[in-house]
């Protein structure tokens, strides 16, 4: 008796599942279609607290490489430069640096995004919320070396942000 | 034809007219077996895409139509492995009689009541015959490579293969039987074009006889469910492992060709074949000579098509059996019931020589109603989790 | 009826050069940077360990032996079925049922015995050392 | 109760967190015996090791599933040594944590069925959960700097 | 007489059913398994010695490549190891959050699991109709979190985010949807009648082999052995939340065959979608942190703590000295004991069910090598 | 024949096929199912329904003997970085590699650790490094077209 059971249940089930796929054919697919057949750029579609690639506003940053120790990875890199003003204002923010106090230069700030894990331990510190993520997330390259973010370019060091002149 | 022809050409030699329109028959079908085998592909993955709520290639010519070109002419590109420890000539062997064997069963399909390759006279038998072709081919594959995963999947593939084999034959039987001849065209003919003047319906035996044909010819094929040869899951990717490149097209050629042999054979064995109302053919006739012919080879495409999404769908739906359970199923079921329906279609024919009409009906409108029980079905499943289906959270 | 296996034959005369041909053509196209890993036997990225080539289980043998008993006897009953019909219509119906049915109960016993010796189950245990 | 059946048994009872047993690591094998079978400690949940810097601690957490509490033993083990049965034949599970505390402690354990390195290659130097494990300069060719 | 002779087969570590890259040397005559030996380790990632490095803090992100397609429990376990030792407690809404997240995740864990169970019989569908499911939960977390698949959301203390404004709406939108898929996919593979021949009676683990090889959760649910972390040793709010646990029963074959194990995660999916909904409506207004230090320093003591993960009872044995970084960290997880009792039970199974017998133990790799 | 060809000169006529060849290659990225950590469960769904790779007739082939793309979805240990710098050779040429996330780009979170290969490009040329830990399904996709910019580019039977 198992024996024909066996058969009846075959095709039964079978059956079953030929349904199924049968209604998926009168179903739309759900593909995203990334990069150009999208209603509106997939980067525009994330929620707004996506971890995408970390971006420095170099403009609030203070400098004060809290998100450089938070990291567990060391994959941001500040250099600060302690340097007598010199007689000219500094080339990024002209106006009001104190004239004669020891100033800090941001020399370099940089990111290597190969490296980085996307865990927003650097965001949570930040005072001023200069580090933070943006939503993007493509930047697939042949060169590795084009995954080190700079933020600071190189000779053009750039004073940090204080918050009593701001 | 021939005889025809000869008379255009007077003063070529018989035989050399008779070699030329062969080669001639022969380019087109491979033509055609090429042309059929690629596109399928691409249709599989895209009605696969549709299944599984993607979409499938749809980026390579518009909508993704000439994908298996590319395909094939990256295959071509690329680099012809033989490993160092295989057994070289066996291993450039393999992929010959695996294309041929799925080819030459081309040569004896009816495509209308003109348009065939050869009618032989054993047609059946024939195409039983080049269809094991394949197995050596695959053993072949599976042994000269020297690495285990493809011994296995060539040791399956031939166990498989000789299995399903007897409940196949079994089945032709049932169509022997019942149309007197193996001539596939003799066959096409001692069935209507009217679905109960069909071999299917004819008797119950042979609609069991048609579904062990069906399932012994998915087997053959080494399509899913049967797709132990090339279990992608267990075997990495079975015979073919060690196969790069053009060498793996083949295979890869010979597995969708199947598709189209195992629809067209059932077309025709069962089904009718090219067979037309008698409305159309009359129709047809009135218009021209030619326009029949191009009714039937509709007609045969339409009803081969049917099997070929069918064996596609299938292969979509359903998970692998296991080694045992293949044995099983090939020895324990198909076989004995092929038996019982050889001679339950003996004994129908016995003592309804003519036919009972209202076991043909019975047989087909259970069969409509099992098609409509499916429509239904497939569409309270669509409905079941139709209102979710679009769901989508970001866009 | 001969020239339709010429048919045949040409047909697969063409089929090989088709093969042949394409792998020739390709032979010209394609790169060739042979190295001593590169033609390794591949087995999941471990270095192969032995030969593939070994005194294979019995059980796929014994199939195949039962595979080509029932197939030749397959093969006899075609011109059988192909008579049928004719012995049908010339009123001997029941006595070709009867042969028919005499050798599909001989088959059907042969594969009874198979049955029940569980030579068709796969996991039979067969003797290894 | 594990107190009153062996004498040698000393009970730790930090001021945070659960306490344990210290079990001399020639007794454990009975130990281990007894509480799976009159105490029902059918499981053991998980074995490791602690280099401690001057001698190693390996510690049990057993678990019972009929009762479900748990417990936790824990052997003090010399360096120079560094040996210690195994009880592998009492919980299977212990097979593969010991091979893994071998591996990655150095601790051998006597009587275990097959002590091979699990994690790590097996022509790896060293053993990388002691503390005073230097990283190799490289492996196979593969330089281990970035 | 012909002799069989034997083959030594290394399977993976790059073979598809293995997941990753565990390898199994199998030795065979042709189908039938005479001896399967695992080897892991491919995936030996040093997990315990980074902790000893990088500190409490630091070492979360961590936490979620241990067990990458169930990473919200893992972090959740880690979050309860540190908070046990050093003393602190997370708010309750933050303890709410937990739970849905994890629940979510356990979904979309079992959701992977059933799906590669299919597609290693061989049926690739509901393999991609698991993935699609899969990507709506991870919509979720990235409302919730930012982030796909390591989520770094559950912290020392609370959980990074609140729960963005329409969350609520979202989640019960995506449990209407998804209860009746998971009905539609045990119409379409889990009772097929392939896929359950495949399964019973396959690679059975009796509940003595179970509990003595420690499996856990799931497989060792699957053997008959009613034990649940969330049940028996009850933390964060489970013990307000009303849900059963699913025990193999055997219905298709043995108890603790392929099946059962199977059957299990499908129902505790069900079981999931329960407690997001109850915790939905239950979850208070609050605070999502409690008072954290910048550097986490617990006393000298040591912690053992057990979590229900998606593959079982996941433990973190941590040892502080005081300091702000573990003095030794050992993570203990369900797929290395279940990758152990491979080697007991495989041989005698063929090939096609040592794939069954693995992906019904959902073995993780990184969760095996750490 | 082919070397002959070589050394014909840049004109319209090798420059098309060329074109023509490339875009055939580039159309019909085999990748190999090969995935270690994390990552290959982002590689599971750029799969999958939601991203769809075979929209630009990508699948996944198991074997490398048919497949010309190896995706490093994954940390690499040590103990692994044998075996794939072995199934990176015994794939036919021509051949490509993805680096996917930061584990293969340079070891990413697993810099500390003794057992972790830092970077794939140790051991295999890597044509494309995409960023990200894992890479959404976006991203590699990002990945898959810049190497398809970069398969157009080349000189297929020149080289």
């Amino acid at each position: 008796m198992d024996y024909f059971k066996n058969i009846f249940e075959s095709a039964a089930t079978v059956f079953e599942g030929l349904t199924i796929t049968a209604s998926h054919m009168f179903r739309k697919p759900i593909t995203i279609q990334y990069p150009d057949r999208t209603l509106s750029p997939v980067i525009e579609m994330l929620p707004s607290r996506y971890r995408g690639f970390l971006e420095v506003d170099m403009k609030i940053c203070t400098g004060c490489t809290l998100c450089m120790q938070a990291c567990p990875i060391q994959c941001i890199n500040i250099e600060i430069a302690k340097k007598t003003p010199s007689p000219q204002p500094s080339p990024s923010r002209g106006e009001g640096d104190g004239g004669g106090v020891p100033m800090r230069l941001i020399t370099k700030f940089n990111i290597d995004i190969a490296l980085c894990m996307f865990c927003g331990l650097c965001t949570e510190p930040c005072p001023t919320g200069a580090i933070r993520f943006s939503k993007r997330f493509e930047n697939a390259t042949e060169d590795i070396n084009k995954l080190m973010f700079k933020f600071v370019e190189e000779g053009k060091p750039v004073a940090p942000y204080k918050k009593s002149s701001g | 034809m021939i005889q025809q022809l000869s008379l255009l050409f007077p003063m070529l030699p018989m035989w050399l007219v008779q070699a030329i329109w062969c080669g001639v028959v022969a380019v087109l079908l491979l033509t055609f077996f090429s042309l059929f085998a690629g596109p399928v592909s691409w249709l599989e993955r895209r009605i696969a895409g549709r299944i599984m709520s993607r979409i499938g290639p749809n980026r390579v010519g518009p909508q993704g139509i000439i994908q298996w070109l590319a395909d094939g002419v990256k295959n071509f590109l690329k680099e012809d492995l033989i490993p160092r420890d295989a057994d070289k000539i066996l291993f450039r062997f393999a992929p010959y009689p695996v294309f041929l064997g799925v080819t030459l069963t081309l040569v004896t399909l009816p495509f209308s009541s003109l348009l065939i390759g050869a009618d032989l006279n054993v047609g059946l038998l024939y195409i039983v015959g080049a269809w094991g072709l394949v197995v050596i081919g695959l053993i072949a594959a599976g042994w000269s490579s020297n690495n285990k995963w493809t011994l296995l999947g060539g040791m399956r593939s031939a166990a498989q293969m000789i299995s399903y084999e007897i409940p196949l034959v079994l089945s032709l039987l049932v169509v022997v039987l019942m149309s007197g001849s193996l001539s596939l065209q003799t066959i096409i003919s001692s069935q209507g074009a009217s679905p109960v003047e069909w071999f299917i319906f004819s008797n119950p035996f042979a609609f069991i006889a048609f579904v062990i044909f069906m399932i012994s010819a998915v087997a053959e094929g080494n399509r899913t469910p049967f797709d132990l040869p090339e279990a992608e899951s267990e075997l990495v990717a079975g015979y073919n492992t060690e196969y790069s490149g053009m060498r793996f097209l083949f295979f890869f050629f010979a597995e969708w060709g199947n598709l189209y042999v195992i629809g067209a054979l059932a077309a025709s064995l069962f089904l009718g074949g090219w067979q037309i109302p008698a409305g159309w053919r009359n129709f047809a006739s009135a218009q021209g000579p030619i326009l029949p012919h191009v009714f039937e080879v509709l007609m045969f495409q339409l009803k081969t098509w049917i099997w070929v999404l069918l064996i596609i769908q299938l292969r979509w739906t359903l998970p692998r059996l296991r080694v045992d359970q293949l044995m099983k199923v090939s020895w324990k079921y198909l076989t004995p019931f092929a038996f019982v329906s050889i001679v339950g279609t003996g004994l129908w024919m016995v003592v309804f020589p003519e036919g009972w009409l209202f076991m043909k009906y019975l047989l087909l409108f259970s069969m409509l109603a099992v098609i409509g029980y499916f429509v239904w079905r497939a569409i309270w499943q669509l409905r079941f989790t139709k209102s979710k289906a679009d769901f989508k959270l970001i866009v | 009826m001969l020239n339709d296996f010429a048919l045949v034959l040409i047909f697969a005369v063409l089929g090989i050069l088709f093969i042949f041909g394409s792998l020739l053509a390709g032979s010209f196209l394609r790169p060739k940077n042979p190295n001593p890993v590169k033609s390794e036997i591949y087995e999941c990225g471990e270095p192969s360990k032995g030969s593939g080539w070994i005194n294979f289980n019995m059980r796929f043998y014994l199939i195949a032996l039962i595979f080509v008993i029932f197939d030749v006897e397959a093969a006899l009953m075609f011109p059988v079925a192909a008579v049928f019909k004719k012995w049908l219509l010339s009123g001997n119906g029941i006595l070709a049922l009867a042969e028919i049915g005499l050798f599909v109960l001989i088959l059907a016993a042969g594969l009874l015995y198979v049955w029940v010796k569980k030579d068709l189950d796969w996991a039979k245990k067969v003797v290894s050392d | 109760m594990i107190k009153e059946k062996f004498t040698f048994a000393e009970e730790v009872k930090p001021q945070a967190g659960g306490g344990w047993y210290l079990v001399p690591a020639d007794k454990i094998v009975e130990v281990c015996k007894t509480l799976r079978d009159d105490y029902k400690f059918d499981c053991l949940s998980c074995l490791t090791g602690i280099d401690l810097v001057d001698y190693f601690e390996v510690v049990y957490h057993l678990f019972s599933y009929s009762e479900k509490k748990p417990l936790v033993l824990k052997v003090k083990l010399e360096k120079q040594s560094s040996t210690m049965p195994s009880v592998s034949a009492i919980w299977p599970s212990a097979n593969w944590m010991e091979r893994e505390v071998f591996d990655l402690l150095g601790i051998k354990f006597e009587n275990h069925p097959d002590l091979r390195r699990i994690m790590l290659p097996e022509d790896w130097a060293g053993h990388p959960l002691q503390k005073s494990y230097k990283e190799p300069e490289e492996y196979c060719g593969m330089s281990t700097k970035r | 007489m012909i002799r069989t002779e034997e083959m030594t087969i290394s399977m993976g570590p790059q073979h598809p059913a293995t997941h990753g890259v565990l390898r199994f040397i199998v030795k065979t005559d042709g189908e039938v398994l005479h001896e399967v030996k695992p080897d892991v380790g491919y995936l030996h990632r040093s997990m315990e010695k980074i902790a000893e490095k990088v500190g409490y803090i630091s070492f979360q992100p961590y936490t979620d490549r241990i067990d990458y397609v169930c990473a919200m429990t893992c972090n959740h376990a880690y979050a309860m190891a540190v908070e046990k030792a050093a003393g602190i407690s997370a708010p309750e809404r933050a303890e709410y959050l937990r739970v849905i997240a994890s629940e979510l995740n356990r979904i979309s864990s079992h959701l992977i699991m059933a799906g590669v169970m299919a597609m290693d019989i061989g049926a690739f569908t509901p393999f991609i109709h698991a993935i699609r499911e899969r990507e709506t939960v991870n919509d979720l977390f990235e409302m919730l979190c930012g982030a796909r698949l390591t989520y770094n959301y559950v912290r020392i203390g609370g959980v990074s985010f609140d729960a963005p404004a329409n969350f609520k709406e979202k989640c019960v939108e995506f449990l209407n949807h998804f209860e009746p898929i998971i009905d539609e996919f045990n119409r379409l593979i889990s009772f097929n009648k392939i896929y359950v021949e495949r399964l019973a009676n396959v690679g059975v683990v009796s509940r003595e082999d179970a509990i003595a090889y420690n499996l856990v959760g799931p497989n060792l649910r699957g053997s008959g052995v009613r034990f649940d972390v969330r049940k028996d040793i009850p933390y964060s709010i489970y013990p307000k939340i009303d849900f059963n646990v699913p025990v193999g029963i055997g219905e298709a074959g043995k108890v603790g065959d392929c099946y059962d194990r199977y059957m299990i995660r499908i129902r505790e999916m069900k079981e999931s979608c329960k407690i997001v909904r109850q915790a939905l409506e239950q979850m208070p207004e609050g605070e999502i942190m409690a008072k954290v230090p910048r550097k986490i320093k617990p006393p000298v003591t040591e912690v053992y703590s057990r979590c229900e993960s998606a593959r079982g009872d996941m433990g973190f044995y941590l040892v502080s000295d005081g300091t702000d970084k573990p003095y030794r960290l050992k993570i203990r997880t369900g797929s290395f004991s279940a990758m152990s009792i491979v080697e007991k039970i495989a041989p005698g199974l063929m090939i096609a069910d040592l794939v069954a017998f693995i992906s019904s133990l959902d073995v993780v790799a990184p969760e095996v090598d750490r | 024949m082919l070397t002959l060809y070589k050394q014909l000169p840049n004109f319209i006529l090798t420059t098309k096929l060329d074109e023509l060849l490339n875009w055939c290659r580039k159309s019909s990225v085999w990748y190999m199912l090969f995935a270690t950590a994390c990552c290959g469960i982002e590689l599971m769904q750029t799969g999958g329904p939601r991203c769809d790779w075979d929209r630009f007739g990508a699948v996944p082939r198991s074997t490398p003997r048919q497949s010309d793309l190896m995706i490093i979805a994954g940390t690499i240990s040590y103990k692994m970085a044998v075996c794939t710098r072995r199934l990176y050779d015994q794939m036919p040429d021509p051949k490509y590699v993805i680096a996917m996330g930061s584990c293969a780009n340079c070891g990413g979170l697993f810099k500390h650790s003794y057992s972790v290969l830092k970077g794939i490009d140790k051991v295999m040329p890597v044509d494309i490094y995409v960023p990200g830990c894992p890479p959404r399904p976006e991203a590699l996709t990002d990945g898959l077209l810049k190497l398809q910019e970069k398969m157009q580019k080349e000189k297929f039977l020149r080289s």
